[in-house]
Formats: structure tokens, C-alpha cells, sequence
């Protein structure tokens, strides 16, 4: 789960990593009273929200009013700005990158760091970028401020450390996969200060944080609707409605349609399961995205395709669903599962070939 | 046989639950050795004929040489803990969402203890006409000289059962798991595989993310000479989008299965387009 | 350091771990309003405290104000009781032991357990006592608590697990040798509660725990002062003050004086130094001890010889020492070392023997 | 040789201390291969002739082996995982009263590592004729065949110079360190001792506490051809009582002088009753 910015300030505050003063507003009635001059940060998960006008900075009450109101429900980077956090301006000496993520080649958190912030870390040349792995079963230790501190023009080199170690405990601690602060800011009176937040906690892990948790902002309604459903479903661009079980056939299946220039409406993993309600939910939630076709792919195993086969007949008549459903059924009760369907006037095939190409077929792009 | 085989005496980790209990009569069956069930609290029941206990530590009497964990997700890295720190060598575990946090404490303690860890969200092992561990269906397999390994779960099945109807056999399946760090990789089981002599031929079946099919691959150029096919799935993932937990989260440069698919290209394994065209491409 | 059990249970409290309540008096007129009946604990750092009269139960205000002052200042078991501990008392169902400690063997924490608690581990029967050793890599984990559980009678297994958990993080939280509560009681309402505590913190870490940490009740005020110098000085009964440089050769010099039935004052360890006020300093703390004998055994390296003899002859003037001092001098500088002593009368010999032998001549027990 | 010799590249962390400056250079005039020192903050300074660098890093060009680490007590822990981390295989640590939990992590990530620690509390090693690591008088010394094992420090300088001055010489002394735990043991030693085809006759010098010296006197009974001579310091220590850093918490039933005496005796070792006795026992 990717977290707004001010969400996770909220995080670096409780492990003691200096924030500048701020507050939030989701309307021009909550500003209050401030040191001026304030930035006014739209709070959308895009990168080159400065670049995109999404930040502004006002120099007195007058300009913060006619500020917010211009970003508040404005769209950015194809984002509604429903947010905005208010913070006292930081007198910036130098800009500075520092991020903690996990090294999925080494299984290690790495820190990440360089004396170029402030600007997308892709940009930055690789010659510039230092990282520094940290064994897990060792955890922190000080040399690790030492060394990365040999990589930064930092002069306030106790400041750095106890941030650094602060960052690795609430990487840790949060169960992020990523906390970045960019820029880290150097001020005026060398303090150090983090100028910006990127955190993503482990949707796995969300329930050891449920104090802070509520729903993910870089999901859809429908796609956070579905994920409190246990559902992994992401709304996509295209026409065709997918439901599929398991999350490598699933993406096998995207991918086929893809090969085939089909586009998929949305990605929805069944998961292993034997239970006809859970069917009918997956398709309550492809019906809401309004597909104009549906492909049900399925592998019989834990979940058996004549269940399945009877989800389908179910949710057809309970959701009175008039699309075209194109339904593949092989593995575990196959046979019984395509009686069922062709009971109800569904054609099933037994293998995806055949039955992407009908769907080609159908959408006429052969 | 490859890692395990009859002999192999699996406990099951959350036996008395829904999943321990189908899937460990469904080992049974297969002629998988398990010898103990472990959920606290219900030591003195019986599941699928087989004893349970309270703690691992009370079937070590039994000399168990594996486990397999399914249990909730919370509970998966003590679980785990308690295999490894009580000597058992082989660990499995089955539970998907597991904190990945828990999964790289895990993968470096297994390490350090020279357990063999597969998992999280794995579909186990199967060794055709010895044993299994895990939930692969046990009647997609054949005894043969195909080894197979694989992110996936469905998929694996899928693509065995395609390899077993167009009449091959399968030596060792196992699914290391879609998380994005799992205890056994491409590149460890590669090894294995070589060096297996039942194993004639290998089928890789990788996924975005990582770069564990770009290692293997190169252990491939330098080291295999058996035949090897492979096939990589999301190839149609939109950057930056994670595909749930299929560990799907691309990286910057590396883990795109166009970066995999090169890979493989360039170490002389034949990549298949879709799964269904696997069989094809194997060694008549 | 050996912790008073009210200093112990003050450590169990603030890691969660339930105490009895109570409070701490020093003297009757710090007795206050308290529901009875209650237990009245000499605070003294010995076994057997309850045997030997140091432990009392008043049901009354009368009661506690007599016992109290009975006990206070009394000696019990060769220890002066300076404070007690006056506490609610239990109502006891079942008595448990359980203790962390480091396994030298393994270089690990062990958890050692037992059904029959109340009485010194000592006496349990081996089959009665179960260890459960903790990987300092890996800490603490939940099945712990489950495998503990087997070996003890114990119904409210949550609160066990939590206390266990919590037990665990206070012996390494607190950098503790031991961290003992026997007997863990279990009361009349099925609670589970620390009946007394014993716990041993490692000296070399109280620079970590400055909070709590003032003199080393174990210690003479003697001990505590040279402590305070950073000498390892110990009192004994004998009659010979001993200096010696390195533990192992000051354990080696005791070793040597005991076999010739030659009773050491002290152990002092001047340690590695080439400083004479610190010889000086060693000296003062012998004298303090007020030997009848005083044996100097020195093998210069970083300490060197003569820098040792110059520190004998100004401290001989400077506390006007009347006692005899034999010394034994060898290693770096040894020559110069000789003649400086000899030059102010001291006559040194160069091997451990013959000075040990001189000693017995002087003590007439050879 | 044994561990360490004449190439073996050292790098002294606290170069710049009172006792890093000293001892670096006592060690170069033995003939030890000091490559680098480290002190944070003093980098482009020069001790003994040695460059100083800030971290342990930036040393790694200059492909050190070995680390001395002479840093106060509360910084050790760091200084040695700094050392184990970036890759270096024999860490020795001089400094005393460092904390017991610190040692017992720094022991098993040792382990894990592959990394020969030495101490902490130590006077480290030193192979005559070849190289030095820690603080042994220089002049003790003489190229000889009798290796020492000792826990203590001074009293170890004593026993070599015994031995030196009775005419034999000295193969590898290694000081293990007084702490409770320590890095390298009686029993690690004993084994690299008997296979060092340098060495004819060993000496160890043990102390009350721990189960050490009765571990090695099993494995010598067991294994070891060559003449082995004990001593066991301690045999006054009234019991419970804490004799300093010398690690001598009486411990039940086992690491009393009585019972390593016995342990030594049984394994065919010749146990001296004074530091002096030992030149006496050795073989001549």
C-alpha cells in the first residue's frame, strides 16, 4: 500500500524523524492560522507533482486561501487532489536522497542514497547512487551511518545517524517495502530535515498496523472494496472481463489476451477455493467494472471446475448478466463442469488456445 | 528423486485446520510418510489416522525430516521457527500473505541452518511415484524425466498436466512460491536439477519481478547441458502496477519479462509464448 | 551486580510482568495504610532468607509495625537488613520456578523451568527441571511459550506466554545474567504473579542502565569505592594483602598463597597500567583492608616493573606503611624495577615461587 | 604457522588511541603486516607510519584479513560487526568489560560468517617468528614447537617466558580472553593445535567457570597424540563469588577447578600446580 505523503510524515514523526511543522485540509474552512511563507502540497501518489503545478507556495493567509481553493478537487496527473498539507517552508541549503527499500536479489533491506535529491532517483547518474545492504539478522548498527555519511556532504553528522537508524526502525517496524525521503533536506542552520515521504507498507502486513490503516488510496473504490473482499482484483483499461484462479494463471491469462490484442478489463485471482459464494462475489465485482465480455478461466484443483461452473450459472441469473461469457474449465471435476455449462447454453473449452481464440473471434480482432 | 522421496517423514503444521487436513489426507494418498501432526492444543486427536501434537518438539521422537506449515499467515514465521530451530531440514510452507518481513528473517535463518525452505505461497513438491508435499493435484503426474519449477501455483498444474497428456513423465515438480522472496530460487534449484540423473529435461516457469531467472539462466549458459524450456508470465503487467501477490512489482532495469525472456533466450532455452505450447517444445 | 529482590520486581514492572503490590521502607515511620494481610521481606541478597527468620506475615497494622521493626537492622544469614519489602499477600494455589540465563556451553539464553517451585533450584530433582535454549539470533518466538506450557501446570496459558515474552525482553533489554522469579505463583483466581525476583545484571554493561544503577548491593562499601576506580578488589578473611597485575595472574597469586595455607585479605587486580598514582591507589584500598602482610606480584609487560616499584616506595611513605611487603618482580623493566627497591630496603625476588615460599617463612607456616 | 603469519595484512581499528598507537606499533616492529588503521574522523592521518582511514570500507582495496579492534567497551560491538560485515575473516578483540550480550551476538554471527574471533578481553595471537596480533611482550618469544592456549593475560606472558627461558621455543600463543564468552575456545583451538604440523606439545592454561576446558580435555582424549600440559587457575575461588572479569561465576556442578583438573588428568594431561611447574612437565 503506497501512502500520501503526509501519511507517511505521520510515520517518520513517530519514529523522531524531523518533519516540518504541518497540517492537512480537505477544504479552504480548515486552514488555520501559520508562519508564513507555507508550501501547499497536493496530496496525490504521482511523481512530478511539482513539475505538474501540483505544490504551490504562499507568502501570506490571502494566497494560501486562493491556493488551496485553485488545488483542492483539482486534477493532477490524471489524480483528484482531495487533500492538501499545509507546511511551514523549509529554508533549503541542500538537497539530498535517502531511501530504504528491500533487495529482492539479495532478500536484504538496502539503504539508498545520494548527494543529487530532490529529483526522480531514475535520473540521477548511476556513478552518483551508493547503497548499502544491511544483513537482516544483524540489523542496524552505527557503522552504517558512518559509512553512508562517507557518500553525503552532511555536517551534522549525529543528526544524520540517529535519523538513519530512525528510518531502518520504522522500515522495520512498519513493515514497509520502501520508506524514501526525497529531498532530505539540508537547512539554512544545517539541520536535517525530510522534505518529502514515500512509504509502501506490505499489504500482507496490514493487520499488525491497523492503528494507521484504513483504506489504500493508490486503489480504485472498487479495487479496495474487492481487496476487503480478499479479492486481488485491479480495474484495467480494456473490454474484457477476467476471472481466473491463481495468480500465475491469471497473469498467463492477461498475457494471452495481451499476445492476442485483447484488452483486459481487470485482473481478478479467485484464489484456491471451493465455494459457489465466492464465485458469485468475483462476479459481482467484474460486473461493476462493466465489461463487455467476460473470459472465466479456470484450472481445476482445491478449486474444482464444477463448482466454479455452477458460480457461473448462478451469477449469470443473479446479476442477469448479458455479456457473452467465454468459460475455459479443465484440471479437477472438468467433465462435470462442463456438463453444467452446456446444460445452461455455456460452451466451455478445456484448453486456453482455444478459447482465447473464440474471444478474438468475438471482439473480431483475428 | 530429488530432495525428497517415500522415505521422508513429513509432519504438517496446522494439520487439524481445513487446508492440513485435505491436503495431508490428500499426501497420504500420494504415499507421502507423515508421520505426526502438530496444532497446539489438540495433541491426543487423530487426523487422516495420524497423530497429532501440541509442539514440534514432541515429535521429534519420530525423526521427522520435514515440515509443512499451513497455518494463518500471523503464525507462519513462528511456525517456521519451530521446524528450524527443532532440526528440521526441510521446511514447506504452503500459507500465502505472509508479511514479507517474516519471509526475509525466514530465508536467512533457513540459511544459516542449511534448511531447505520452500515458500511462502508455494505449491510444494512433488516427486512423481515417491511423494509429495504441498497441493498439487495428485493425479496430473506421470513418472518421468521432466523436472519442473515454477513461480506459480494453478499455472505449475496446468503446465504438468499439458506435459504428462502429450505423454511425457515428470521426475521432480515444485513451486517455490509467488512472493517476492521465497526460500528456494530458480538459481538453487537449478543446481539441483542438473545434477539430478533421473532429471533429463528442465521446464522453468518464471514470472516478473526479481532477478532469479536472470541468475539461473547464466548458471544455465555456464553449466547445463540438459535441455531446458522456459516461459515467463506477465509480460502484459503494466509497469509499476502489482499484480496481488504475485510479486509483481517491476524493477527498475532488471525483473521485466522482457529482460527474463532475453535471458533465457541468450542461454539457449526455448520460450514459450503461451503455456499450452510447452509440450511442443520439450526433447522428443 | 546482584539486584535486591524490590529492585528486581521494579525491572518485572516496567516490562510487564506482574508483582505483587507493595513498597519499600527503611525505617517504621515510612509505613503507610495497606490492605492486609501483607508480607514483610527483609531486603538482604541471600538464599534461605525465609528459614533464617527473614521473611514475616502480619495481619494487622500492629503486627507490621513490631515485625518491621524487629527486622530492620537486624542480621540475618550474616547481612545487616537495611530495607524491607512490604507486600500484599498472595494467595497461593501452586508455586513455579522459571529463570533466564546465559549458557556459557552454548553462548545462548536458556530458560530453565520447574513444576515445583518455592524451594532453590538446586534441589529439584533433574527430571523435574527443563531448559529451553533461546538462539540470540533468531529471540524469542510464540512456540517458546507453547513447548514452556508442557512442562507446567499452568491453565491461564495467555498470561503465561506474554509473561515469558516478557521475561525474555527484560534479560536482554537490561543486559541480565539471571532473571529468576521463584516462585512464580499462581493464586487463588488462576493469575499468575512474581513471587520474588532475583535478578543479576552484567557489570560491564551498567553504563547501559545508568537509571536505576547506584552501588552494587552484593559489594562491600569497600569493594563498591575501588569498583568506582575501576579496580577488581574483593575483601576475604585471610590476613595478606595482594596486588597483582591481570586477573588470571591475581587469581593464579591467590591460588598459590592458598595451597601454602597462606590466607589472602584481598584480590586486587591492578590490571594493565603504567601509571604509579594508580599503584598508589591499589595500595590505599589494601591498607583500608588493613593486612597483616603485604605481597606484591608483578609481571611487567604494559605495566612495566620499575614504574610498579616506584609506586611501592612512594606509597610506603605516603600511608606510612609499617607492615612488611614482600614483592615479586619479573618481566619488562624487571632490573630497574630491583634495584629501585632495593635501594629503599625491599628486597624483590624474580619468580612467584620464592616469593610464596618467603611469605610462609614470615607466617611462620611452612 | 597457525592463523595467522608474516603476510597476513592487518588493519587496527582505534589505530589512533593511546593503545591502538602503541600496540600497532610494537606489532610492526615484530614483524606483523599492518596495512591500514581505522578511526572514524581521522582519516589522512598516519600512525606508525600507517594510513588511517574513517571506515573499514574504505580499507578493503588494501584487502585486510585480520582485525585488531582496540575501541572502548560500548563502541566493540559495532567496530567488530563493522570488521565481520565487510568481509573480514579474523577479527581479535583487545578491549575488556564489553558487555556479555554484546560478545554472545558478536559469537554466533561469528559463526555464521565463517569469522575466527578472538576474544574480546584478549591478548591476542601471536605466532613466533612470523606475526603478532594484540599485545604480548615482543621479547617473550622464540621460534619453537610448544603452542600455548590461555585464558588469562599477564599470566600467559608469564608461562611463555617460563618456557622461553627453560630453553624451548613457541609455535602459535593464543590468548582466548577472560570474558565468559569469548570468540575462539579451548576446544577450537585444540583442534587446529593437533593438526598444525609445527606444533609438537601443547600447553593450555584454564580457568574456573564454563565448560571449556573439560570440552577440549574430551576431544584430546579422543584425538590428540601430542604431549599436552594443563593449568587451571581458580582452585582458591570461594564458590558464588565473581573473581573481576576473570569469568569465574562458579557454575553448578561443572567449571569448578576440581572438576577441570579431573577432566585434564583423565585425558592423559600433565597438570601443573604453579605457573612455574609448567617448563618442568613439558616433554623435553
Amino acid at each position: 500500500m503506497n501512502l500520501y505523503e503526509y501519511m507517511g510524515k505521520e510515520i517518520f514523526r513517530k519514529y523522531g524523524i524531523p518533519v516540518p511543522d504541518g497540517y492537512v485540509i480537505e477544504n479552504v474552512g480548515e486552514l488555520k492560522k501559520f508562519e508564513y511563507p507555507v508550501a501547499i502540497k497536493s496530496q496525490i501518489l504521482s511523481g512530478k507533482r511539482g513539475k505538474a503545478g501540483g505544490i504551490k507556495f504562499a507568502k501570506n493567509a490571502e494566497d494560501l486561501k486562493t491556493f488551496s481553493e485553485q488545488l483542492l478537487n483539482s486534477t493532477i496527473n490524471n489524480l483528484t487532489v482531495k487533500k492538501l498539507l499545509i507546511e511551514r517552508m523549509l529554508n533549503i541549503k541542500k538537497e539530498l536522497y535517502l531511501s530504504i527499500t528491500l533487495d529482492r536479489a539479495t532478500k536484504q533491506p538496502v539503504i539508498i542514497l545520494s548527494a543529487d535529491g530532490g529529483m526522480e532517483i531514475e535520473s540521477v547518474p548511476e556513478e552518483n547512487i551508493h547503497k548499502i545492504y544491511i544483513d537482516p539478522m544483524v540489523g542496524y548498527s552505527d557503522y552504517i551511518a558512518r559509512e553512508a555519511l562517507s557518500y553525503l556532504p552532511v555536517e551534522n553528522k549525529k543528526q544524520f545517524s540517529s535519523l538513519l537508524e530512525s528510518l531502518y526502525k520504522a522500515f522495520v517496524g512498519e513493515d514497509a517495502l520502501l520508506t524514501e525521503i526525497n529531498p532530505l533536506v539540508i537547512d539554512a542552520e544545517n539541520n536535517i530535515v525530510a522534505g518529502d515521504s514515500k512509504v509502501i507498507i506490505d499489504d500482507n502486513a496490514l493487520y499488525r498496523h491497523k492503528d494507521y490503516m484504513i483504506t489504500d488510496p493508490d486503489k480504485t473504490d472498487l479495487e479496495n472494496e474487492a481487496a476487503s473482499k480478499s479479492f486481488t482484483f485491479i480495474e484495467m483499461d480494456g473490454d474484457i472481463g477476467v476471472i481466473a484462479n491463481g495468480a500465475g494463471l491469471t497473469m498467463a491469462t492477461m498475457d494471452a489476451l495481451t499476445l492476442h490484442k485483447l484488452k483486459p478489463r481487470n485482473f481478478l485471482d479467485l484464489g484456491g477455493t471451493d465455494n459457489i459464494e465466492i464465485v458469485e462475489d468475483a462476479f459481482s465485482f467484474v460486473m461493476r467494472a462493466r465489461p463487455k465480455l467476460i473470459f472465466v478461466n479456470i484450472f481445476g484443483g482445491v478449486t474444482k471446475a464444477d463448482t466454479v461452473a455452477n458460480g457461473i450459472v448462478s451469477s449469470k441469473k443473479k446479476f442477469n448478466i448479458k455479456q457473452q461469457i467465454v468459460v475455459r474449465l479443465s484440471g479437477v471435476h472438468e467433465e462435470e463442469g462442463q456438463k453444467i455449462l452446456l446444460d445452461s447454453g455455456i460452451k466451455a473449452f478445456n484448453n486456453m488456445t482455444d478459447a482465447v481464440k473464440e474471444l478474438s473471434k468475438i471482439q473480431g480482432v483475428e | 528423486m530429488v530432495i525428497i522421496n517415500k522415505e521422508t517423514r513429513v509432519i504438517v503444521q496446522g494439520m487439524t485446520g481445513h487446508q492440513g487436513t485435505f491436503h495431508s489426507g490428500e499426501m497420504i494418498k500420494f504415499g507421502t510418510n507423515v508421520v505426526a501432526g502438530v496444532s497446539p492444543g489438540k495433541a491426543g486427536t487423530k487426523v487422516n489416522g495420524v497423530d497429532v501434537y501440541n509442539n514440534v518438539i514432541d515429535t521429534l521422537p519420530l525423526k521427522p525430516d520435514a515440515s509443512m506449515i499451513s497455518v494463518p499467515a500471523p503464525f507462519v514465521k513462528d511456525a517456521a521457527l519451530e521446524a528450524m530451530e527443532n532440526g528440521i531440514k526441510l521446511v514447506y510452507i504452503l500459507t500465502e500473505h505472509v508479511p514479507v518481513h517474516d519471509t526475509m528473517e525466514l530465508y536467512h535463518e533457513a540459511r544459516r541452518k542449511g534448511v531447505f525452505l520452500i515458500g511462502p505461497n508455494s505449491p510444494g513438491i512433488t516427486v512423481a511415484g515417491q511423494a509429495k508435499i504441498g497441493i498439487m493435484p495428485n493425479n496430473i503426474f506421470r513418472v518421468g524425466d521432466v523436472a519442473v519449477a515454477s513461480r506459480s501455483g494453478t499455472l505449475t498444474y496446468e503446465i504438468v498436466k499439458a506435459v504428462t497428456d502429450a505423454g511425457y513423465g515428470e521426475s521432480t515438480v515444485i513451486g517455490l512460491g509467488g512472493d517476492p522472496i521465497v526460500g528456494t530460487t530458480f538459481s538453487d534449484i537449478i543446481r539441483i536439477f542438473n545434477d539430478d540423473p533421473q532429471t533429463k529435461q528442465i521446464v522453468l516457469v518464471g514470472e516478473i519481478g526479481g532477478n532469479e531467472e536472470e541468475k539461473a539462466a547464466q548458471y544455465i549458459k555456464e553449466h547445463v547441458k540438459k535441455p531446458v524450456t522456459g516461459y515467463i508470465t506477465g509480460i502484459s503487467a503494466p509497469p509499476g502496477k502489482k499484480m496481488g501477490h504475485a510479486g509483481a512489482i517491476i524493477e527498475k532495469g532488471t525483473g521485466t519479462a522482457e529482460s527474463k525472456i532475453k535471458a533465457f533466450k541468450d542461454a539457449g532455452i526455448k520460450v514459450a509464448s503461451y503455456p499450452d505450447d510447452i509440450p511442443e517444445l520439450l526433447k522428443k
